[in-house]
């Protein structure tokens, strides 16, 4: 691509075409080092160093545009150059040898992929150098449906219709509570009389008859006992206490 | 082994299989710097005749086509096994059941609205028919089985359905959907409420 | 005067002449009731060679195609290549040949950034695809080629890439950091403090 411009010495706007041409500092190197006609692996550093910086100056002294990355890559490579010419022993690590030999690892892998690219390129491409059926009749899937459903579902689905629908008579059986009115009355009552802590179960009815022994019945008057102190210490007329969760609850009366 | 062809029928044959439509006799040759192609399309009508693939001329204009004994595997069908939905069992039900029903009379068994699709997929099933219209003001369209359905579900006539009592003794009557449930594995209903929650959901799948 | 095929092969033809899409040996089978087509493909394959269309295989995938010799005559009217940037194509051949990786990994060969675009137009036009994430932390984004790019450049498998055993056996499919490493035998300079300007150069695209 750059080849042939940059062999001979350049007008100003033939060298402005060319930076635009390369993909980067890299790409430029490789153009360079490659009118080295030699090897990649046996190119001179030092001398590509040297193009490379020479064409930058270049550009810039014909107040072309660099980008940033192809200044930097100026300045490493001079780096790299000044660290070439001194004496082994003042080397530092890594030595510029090694940093030499990994631009031309980069060099050489980036020259492969160029050259794999054209070759990519150059085959025969569909719609290029071959070419498809140009009028496919194309294929077609057609997809049909199997239902699958069985006696008993279907049955079974039409007795689940039916009971849905059916009118439904919820029946609650009888059974003997103590209303919230007559726990209340009770409880009530009762802390009238005594002024200290009580606990709750103590409100309700003794289970001397047979009938307050039935424990359903314990059970409900409990309940309505419960609310009815409830209530009664939100009206301000007893206190509550429970010393932890779950354990008994006391209610006493609040001194008028 | 066989003689390759020559470079003019092979340039006929490469071009008409590109081609994106049929080319006259002129059209090639002009395509083919002026060349008499007559030859390389008789020659290659009969090299590909007998085979999946054949050189025709169709008004005069010359296409590569599908052997016409080899059209049906343009098109193939695939069957595909689905289980009917709950929904959609319930309304073929109650159309073996009550048939002749309108859609409307379903709807009312049911308690609950019947999406679009699933009639269409009794139908495409091949167990529900459209059998006329009833003869009520807006004259809708009332459903029956078909004899498909009788042969699909093993039974003879209609009357072979087992009645309400004896649906009540199997247990298939009771309220609670758990009969249902232990029966079927499937999910029952908790109330009537969520039962139109599930079949809208069950319906949507249907009329996809 | 030659045998006519077989049914199976007649059908394979048929179904490949008629596919609007090259279709792998299973997709044939599947289209075809499952038998294997693979002896007919060989046969089709060996009966078209030298004809003006040829059946190929591309990327495991079977397609008929004109003869590449016939390019001239075919290429008049129709230019249906993408022209590609000259940075796409070498974004390409580096996902080829490297597959799968990293933006970041091709950056560094590249010594520049890739623009957006680029690997939006190879994996619009069908040849590059995202092939996961690198198990490595940032777990960036790694890309791969399609069965399109097989097809589209006439590629039997990556095997067929040009020049890929020979660039395996120099290395230079390999990291540079490895390459170095074994021709040094050193370990790379990660944790010298000179390694920045190093790193500034190799890293240059890998900012974006």
């Amino acid at each position: 691509m750059g080849e042939a411009a940059a062999t001979a010495p350049q007008r100003d706007d033939a060298l402005h075409l060319e930076l635009g041409g390369w993909e980067g500092p890299l790409d430029l190197l490789l153009d360079l080092a490659r009118r080295q006609k030699v090897d990649l692996r046996q190119i001179s550093i030092l001398a590509l160093v040297d193009q490379y910086l020479t064409f930058i100056d270049r550009a810039g002294a014909l107040k072309l545009e660099v980008a940033a990355d192809y200044l930097v890559m100026a300045a490493w490579l001079a780096y790299l150059k000044s660290a070439l010419l001194l004496p082994r022993d003042e080397q530092e690590d890594p030595s510029p040898e090694d940093l030499a030999l990994r631009l031309q690892l980069r060099l050489a892998r980036l020259s492969a992929m160029r050259e794999a690219a054209a070759r990519l390129l150059a085959r025969d491409r569909v719609g290029r150098d071959v070419f498809l059926r140009g009028a496919p009749e194309g294929l077609r899937v057609d997809r049909r449906n199997d239902w699958q459903c069985d006696w008993f579902s279907l049955i079974a689905a039409y007795g689940q219709v039916k009971a849905r629908t059916e009118p439904v008579v919820h029946m609650v059986r009888e059974r003997p509570v103590m209303t919230l009115d007559s726990a209340l009355d009770r409880v009530s009552a009762m802390l009238g009389v005594r002024l200290e802590w009580m606990e709750l179960r103590d409100f309700l009815p003794p289970p001397t008859t047979a009938d307050w022994a039935e424990p359903r019945l314990r059970r409900s008057a409990l309940a309505s006992s419960f609310v009815a102190a409830l209530e009664l210490a939100r009206l301000g007329r007893a206190e509550l206490r429970q010393d932890e969760i779950f354990g008994p609850l006391h209610l006493r009366r609040v001194p008028a | 082994m066989m003689t390759p062809p020559d470079d003019l029928v092979r340039a006929v044959e490469a071009t008409l299989f590109a081609a994106e439509e049929p080319m006259t006799a002129e059209a090639l040759s002009s395509h083919l710097a002026g060349v008499d192609v007559r030859p390389a399309l008789a020659e290659l009508a009969q090299f590909y005749a007998g085979r999946g693939v054949q050189l025709v001329e169709r008004g005069r204009r010359w296409q590569f086509q599908t052997a016409p004994d080899l059209a049906h595997l343009l098109r193939r069908e695939r069957e595909q096994t689905r289980r009917l939905s709950r929904a959609a069992t319930e309304v073929l039900a109650i159309i073996a059941y009550h048939e002749p029903v309108s859609r409307a009379e379903v709807e009312s068994i049911r308690g609950v609205q019947t999406a679009r699709g699933t009639l269409d997929v009794l139908m495409e099933a091949g167990w529900v028919r459209v059998a006329g219209r009833r003869d009520v003001p807006g004259r809708p369209v009332i459903y029956a089985t078909t004899p498909e359905f009788l042969s699909h579900f093993g039974l003879s006539s209609r009357r072979d359905l087992p009645g309400i009592d004896e649906l009540k003794a199997a247990g298939l009557l009771d309220p609670v959907d758990d009969a249902f449930e232990a029966l079927t594995g499937e999910d029952g209903f908790a109330d009537s409420g969520e039962a139109e929650a599930t079949d809208a959901l069950e319906n949507d799948g249907d009329s996809a």
